[in-house]
């Protein structure tokens, strides 16, 4: 491939300094990391104008597909790695190296208008949202007695999207589970609409989402057990914001590590992730999370 | 009259000479450039097959990993489609009435509208407006599907549907989606069909209007039957286009699957599954994600029906020249 | 010798038509609903272009041309990596299909007998390949690039899609215009003592190059407009560089359009319309040209 | 009605050139018969035929008398078929055509302000040069201009093979009715847009060339057939053998075409226009002499 | 060499009728001089004509004598054009079409194995009976032949003037020769085609009906043409117009068409095969006779 082996020139080894660097770097995997790969990218680039970063988003698994084939040089992912996906790369020879870039909460949302929703305990959410609810959860009254007797309309994202197997995984415990008679979009612009739309509506997407769309919306404060908290970077980076909160990762692989380009995006990725982080609209690492990212990095090489 | 000598030796004038007595009808030249270029001809023609081949081996060996785990049966019957939910069942059928309910509309839309453009334009429009309104015309088919999909969810839905019409159609619906389609395709109709309609001889027509026909008998008794394949093959691309689209109905159409029992509901099309999955969270190998090769075969099987009628139909209807 | 049964006409006092003129109520009714039908397909393109262009005016600049996309800076974005990845795929696919098109639609229409199987074979398969929906020949372009360890989303791997795609229509188009040429022409080349090949090449297909042209030029403009093959390709890239070649990482118009209406910031809703526009003045352009070739070739009938 | 080869033929001998041999065999018993100033169903008064800028005929002026066959005569290119065109408006299919002058029927201007071209078709019929059959079944080739101009018809199966024996050809066809015509050779599916035309009965019948794919004895039918319908209906054809309209024709036009001074481009006009004897016994233009004498080129 | 109008006519008597007075004309005078087996270019030895199942032509044996004009007359649907293009395989081109029997060309079977059917044509050229020409200029029509064939030209444009004056078109186009030939009239348009197959000098030129779209003096031009021609080449023509045949050709066949028995098929059989002035004088066929003094049909 044109892509993988293009370094032509040797760069200076080390973090991001001045535009000696060349190649490019092919990355691909989660949409939902992909903008903030991308800002990573932008920013990198615009510091080192030799080298060619491409961030594909055909999602966490189709991402994997490809890293674990030697295609991509990183892999973007919304979760950790699979035992499938593992046994893939595996196969291949492909060694790698998890990277914790960022965090990200899911955020539920309701119409600016709504005045019975404000916070929502997860046992509530469930009953919302478990499979058991198709057909029978109708009208707000039955997810609380003393909500009015109003119909439900739920938006949420398609069941292709790692948003949606995160959701499912922690408010109903398992992947997946979840009643099927909501309106899915793989476009959350979509849930924006329908949300904003519509009086008694509730929907579920990404943090990024929210905050560009936060004039238009109310995000519900969940109760995960220790009282109402708002979706907030402090609240996700400190782990308050439970359960709908999750860490976002890259995957490096080793061999492509070798290459100084792949070395100093990464590195500088990390270094400067509150930038990154704040740039994208995304929850930056926690100093925990830093350290650990660093110590990733230290485990490449 | 001039009458020569009776020629034992004609007179030879200037100029090149026929030729003489020959000895051979063999080749006079190899012709080395055209054979390979036949040969070029033939291989070209064997890409399409290559295609197919390729097709039905990229689409056979994931399905039949599918179909290992879940019955046919259970496939082709089941109404409920939920391979990613906890609660899994592969029934395909909300799948295809959601195809079927999106491609209905759209040939309700561009079938009509298609053919009748293509009259207009090739039976009564002057030269100078056939010639600016054709492109025209034909500019929809080029509109990017992408641009219809957002046109649908952003504009025909919400403003011409509910707020013109006052039809209760939600964010996406098969009918906004359908009939975004349906005006896609129009061109897909209305130039092949146009095309065979001009090629219909023109002496076909004189001696149509020569017997008193006026222009529209003309053109519904001689030029319409004597185009018919043509017209019909335009069709055939239209539904196969309809069917097999994918940006509209992925934006438009709803990332649901369910049954779709009217046109104002939402609902999930084959393709838009396939699309989705594509772009999803799926491990890949795994039975979540053979349903990407398992419904693009079945999407492949139905298309290629569709065709086979085509096919019948055309024939049958095809006066015989 | 004939009784005719029926009497010639009466003296006619009066030529306007009674029942059967062209301006009888059912000639007008029709004339008026073929109107109708074209101003409805007309009336589309309007109220598309004026949504489209209303929307994405704001824009409709300079930098839309020069400058890459932007994760970080939506306001001066570009669609510069998009643009140039359009044309250079288009270039391939045109170079691929086109020769491929031809070739095999002069062989089925003037050297395959109707009895000779294998043309029978192919025909059978273009007028199924016709059929087969876009999406499919991505998974086929993914499978095909998987077995020659091409990677995915090169502007290669998408060129074979699109050609792919569009071959059945080309052939049958193709096809169409080769017959519509008068049999006499071929006659009169092959009495003269040219080979079918000459006839071919300086008779046949000169003078279907109008009819060819046009198909293939819609065939083109699809490929322009289409995504989901390139979508099974590798997803939406995030790519600040211009392709290089044909094993360069790239993306297309339709493909930054889909990926900047889904993002949540408005700017990229604006630079999604305004590069809608973009794409349709290409495809503006390129109609022109057919137009003004197929002028050329049939004024010299 | 015919003798055997002749003997001069026979002993080889020289024979005069065939182009003096004309006989106006049918038209000269009649030609006694015919009025000086017959009653004309059309009436040509100057017409003037443009393609675009180019014009192919220039002021052409005469009567087409009822229930006689008017034969159109002279070399290629002279407007033959223009000026037929021109009498039942098929030249409005062509785009860019132009007719000044007045064409005349039953005194009505048909390209008058209120006249539909569709009715003028209808009342006077046109067969073609080209053999022009619909891709349809030879019965439902016959069967189209009754129906599609409302004819009522008793039976059309009658109506069919009527028409076809007129055209000579119910013999041939008559186990294949139903076959495609496009199956027939040149000649049977050029009898077969005859046997079309004399279905629908129109008021005129205009021929180009009618003749020109036929053999002597097809040829010979229609000549006959000709002759018999001038009872019922009026006739103009276009020829290029002089025998035939010299056989068949009452009166003849005879138009040539000159190249205009500067430009290459000739214009046809109208020669001589007289009874067919006169023209072909004793012309009163130089050109038609030299003409039908085979000596003007 | 014309005389003028015959004075029969003039005086309006009733004179014989036409079908009696065909003349051999040009060729009496070379009739004595005419061998009795000549040397054949071509010979065709049983050779019937198959379209898919329905045989078309049945066993038709007959040489082609070098240079010498045969002419192939016969009722329409006989299977002239069929025979005619049995003799330069243009019968390939129809698909389902099959030839047995031999087509002997210089003693050698143009079916034959090893021959090349486009070599065959390049001997032996072709006229159709419509005008075909390409959509391409005047000059390009002419010069098109002899660049496909790979022919030797000292200058192309005196090789255009020269075809196009013997096809007598020279005067007509010679401003315009940049011009698309679809602007001619048709009758322009198949000398057009005739001067293109003149221009790549085949040895034999096949002609079906060249000058059924022509005007006498056009036609009579082609006929001077072919007389012309015959000192260089071998020409077999197909024509309805019989005077043509008496007047232009050596030896004519006479072809004609009988319904086989139980099917409505009419398979096409050589008749008579002579000298001209034997067939026109003297035929030995009662059928031949029949035909050509029009009693026949
Ligand atoms: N559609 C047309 N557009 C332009 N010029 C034309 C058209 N049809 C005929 N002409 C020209 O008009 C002139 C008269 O043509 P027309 O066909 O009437 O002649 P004609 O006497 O019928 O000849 P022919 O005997 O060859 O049929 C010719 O010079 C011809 O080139
Ligand atoms: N392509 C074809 N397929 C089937 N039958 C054909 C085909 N061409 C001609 N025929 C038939 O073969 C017979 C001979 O046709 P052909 O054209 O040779 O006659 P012809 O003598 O040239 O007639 P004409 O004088 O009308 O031109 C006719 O019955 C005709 O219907
Ligand atoms: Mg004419
Ligand atoms: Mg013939």
């Amino acid at each position: 491939g044109g892509q993988s082996g293009g370094t032509a020139t040797t760069g200076t080894d080390g973090a991001a300094a001045g535009g000696a660097l060349a190649g490019s770097i092919v990355t691909d995997g989660s949409s939902t990391v992909g903008p903030l790969a991308s800002a990573a990218a932008e920013l990198f680039m615009d510091a080192n104008t030799g080298v060619n970063i491409t961030v594909g988003t055909s999602g966490t698994g189709g991402g994997f597909k490809k890293f674990c084939a030697g295609q991509t040089a990183i892999s973007n992912a919304s979760r950790p790695i699979k035992e499938e996906e593992i046994a893939l790369c595996k196969a291949a020879g492909i060694e790698y190296q998890e990277v914790i870039v960022a965090n990200d909460a899911l955020t539920v949302v309701a119409n600016k208008d709504n005045s019975f929703l404000t916070c929502l305990t997860v046992e509530e959410l469930k009953k919302l949202w478990e499979p058991a609810a198709t057909g029978t959860v109708m009208t707000w009254d039955k997810v609380k007695a003393d909500f009015p007797s109003e119909p439900i309309k739920l938006y949420g994202p398609g069941t292709d999207s790692g948003t949606f197997d995160y959701f499912t995984d922690e408010i109903n415990g398992e992947e997946g589970a979840s009643r099927t008679d909501y309106s899915a979009s793989e476009d959350d612009n979509v849930i924006v609409q329908g949300v904003t739309g519509d009086k008694n509506a509730l929907g579920y997407f990404g943090f990024t989402y929210f905050e560009e769309n936060a004039d238009k919306l109310k995000a519900l404060e969940i109760d995960g057990g220790q009282g109402c908290v708002a979706p907030s970077s402090d609240a996700a980076r400190d782990g308050s914001y439970a359960p709908l909160s999750r860490p976002l990762f890259i995957y490096v692989d080793k061999k492509a590590w070798t290459r100084p380009e792949v070395k100093a995006f990464v590195t500088y990725f990390v270094d400067n992730d509150a930038a990154i982080a704040e740039a994208a609209k995304y929850i930056p690492l926690s100093e925990e999370q830093k350290t650990k990212a660093k110590e990733e990095i230290t485990a490449l090489g | 009259m001039s009458s020569s000598a009776p020629s034992a030796a004609p007179p030879r004038q200037g100029g090149p000479r026929p030729s003489p007595p020959v000895v051979s009808l063999r080749s006079s030249r190899p012709r080395y450039g055209e054979k390979i270029l036949y040969a070029g001809l033939v291989l070209a023609a064997g890409v399409s097959i290559l295609t197919t081949v390729g097709i039905v081996l990229s689409l056979i060996f994931p399905a039949i990993r599918f179909f290992q785990e879940v019955s046919i049966g259970e496939f082709l019957t089941g109404t409920s489609w939920t391979p990613r939910f906890a609660d899994k069942s592969y029934g395909v059928l909300p799948l295809i009435t959601g195809t079927m309910w999106t491609t209905a509309i759209a040939l309700a839309v561009s079938v009509p509208m298609g053919l009748g453009a293509a009259i207009y334009l090739s039976e009564y429009a002057a030269p100078r407006v056939r010639k600016t309104l054709k492109p025209v015309l034909e500019l929809l088919a080029g509109v990017p599907s992408v641009v219809y999909g957002l046109f649908a969810v952003t504009f025909v839905g919400p403003v011409i549907l509910q707020g013109v019409f006052g039809i209760n159609v939600g964010t996406f619906s098969v009918l906004a989606a359908g009939l975004v389609l349906g005006v896609m395709i129009i061109p897909t109709v209305a130039s092949l069909a146009e095309d065979a309609m001009s090629a219909v001889p023109r002496s076909l027509r004189e001696a149509s209007y020569g017997l008193g026909a006026n222009r529209m008998r003309t053109v519904l008794r001689v030029v319409f039957p004597a185009a018919i394949s043509g017209i019909a093959a335009s069709i055939v691309l239209a539904l196969s286009r309809a069917v097999g689209e994918t940006m509209i109905v992925a934006m438009a159409a709803g990332g649901q699957a369910r049954m779709v029992g009217s046109a104002t509901e939402e609902g999930q099309t084959m393709t838009g599954f396939i699309a989705a999955t594509a772009m999803g969270e799926s491990v890949q190998g795994t039975l979540a994600y053979n349903t990407l090769f398992a419904v693009g075969l079945t999407l492949f099987v139905i298309t290629l029906l569709i065709n086979l009628i085509s096919i019948k139909l055309v024939n049958k209807f095809r006066e015989v020249y | 010798m004939t009784t005719s049964t029926v009497e010639p006409t009466e003296q006619p006092r009066r030529l306007v038509a009674a029942a059967n003129g062209d301006r009888d109520l059912t000639s007008l009714v029709f004339l008026v609903l073929l109107w109708g039908c074209l101003a409805f397909g007309i009336f589309s393109l309007a109220v598309l272009l004026f949504n489209t262009a209303m929307e994405g005016a704001g824009r409709l600049d300079a930098q839309l041309f020069t400058n890459y996309t932007s994760q970080l800076r939506p306001e001066s974005a570009g669609a510069r990596a998009a643009i140039f990845g359009s044309l250079l795929v288009m270039l391939t696919t045109a170079a691929l299909s086109i020769p491929l098109g031809v070739a095999a639609a002069s062989y089925l229409e003037e050297f395959a007998s109707r009895e000779n199987k294998f043309a029978q074979l192919v025909e059978l398969n273009v007028q199924n390949l016709a059929a087969v929906p876009a999406i499919i020949y991505g998974m086929l372009a993914a499978g095909f690039a998987v077995l020659i360890g091409l990677p995915r989303n090169t502007v290669l791997a998408g060129a074979i899609a699109l050609a792919l795609l569009i071959l059945p229509v080309i052939i049958v188009s193709t096809r169409e215009a080769l017959r519509a040429v008068p049999r006499e022409i071929r006659q009169g080349s092959l009495a003269l003592g040219a080979s079918p090949m000459q006839t071919l090449l300086r008779q046949t297909l000169p003078a279907a190059i109008p009819g060819i042209a046009t198909g293939t030029i819609l065939a083109l403009s699809r490929a322009v407009g289409e995504a989901a093959p390139l979508l099974l390709l590798g997803g939406l890239v995030f790519v600040r560089f211009d392709p290089n070649g044909l094993l360069s990482g790239f993306t297309t118009m339709p493909i930054q359009i889909f990926d900047w209406a889904g993002r949540p910031q408005v700017a990229f809703q604006e630079l999604a319309a305004a590069a809608s526009i973009v794409l349709l003045g290409l495809l503006l352009a390129m109609n022109a040209l057919a137009i003004i070739i197929r002028n050329k070739f049939s004024s010299q009938r | 009605m015919h003798s055997g080869p002749s003997p001069e033929v026979a002993g080889g001998a020289p024979v005069a050139p065939i182009s003096t041999n004309i006989s106006v065999e049918g038209s000269h018993e009649r030609a006694e018969h015919l009025v000086d100033s017959p009653h004309a169903v059309m009436t040509c008064t100057d017409v003037s035929v443009y393609y675009g800028k180019f014009r192919a005929v220039n002021e052409c002026t005469m009567p087409i008398a009822r229930h006689e066959i008017t034969a159109l005569i002279g070399p290629s290119g002279c407007g033959k078929s223009t000026i037929l065109r021109a009498l039942n408006r098929m030249n409005d299919l062509i785009p860019g055509t132009r007719v000044t002058g007045q064409v005349a029927f039953h005194e009505i201007d048909i390209y008058g302000k209120d006249v539909d071209p569709i009715e003028v078709r209808r009342r006077i019929g046109m067969v073609f040069q080209k053999p022009n059959p619909f891709p349809k079944s030879i019965y439902d080739n016959i069967a189209y201009g009754p129906r599609v101009t409302g004819m009522k018809v008793a039976s059309m199966d009658d109506l069919v093979e009527e028409s076809l024996r007129g055209a000579a050809l119910w013999d041939e066809v008559k186990d294949k009715l139903k076959q495609s015509a496009y199956g027939l050779s040149g000649g049977q599916q050029q009898r077969l847009c005859i046997a079309r035309t004399i279905a629908v009965r129109p008021e005129v019948i205009l021929m180009d060339e009618p003749c020109s794919a036929l053999d002597p004895i097809a040829t010979s039918r229609i000549e006959d057939l000709m002759v018999e319908l001038r009872k019922q209906y009026t006739i103009v054809i276009v020829t290029h053998n002089m025998q035939q309209a010299a056989r068949v024709a009452d009166r003849t036009a005879f138009f040539t075409a000159e190249a205009a001074e500067g430009s290459g481009d000739r214009t046809g006009h109208l020669v001589e226009f007289d009874k067919t004897v006169k023209i072909f016994g004793n012309p009163a233009d130089k050109r038609t002499e030299d003409y039908i004498s085979g000596r003007f080129g």
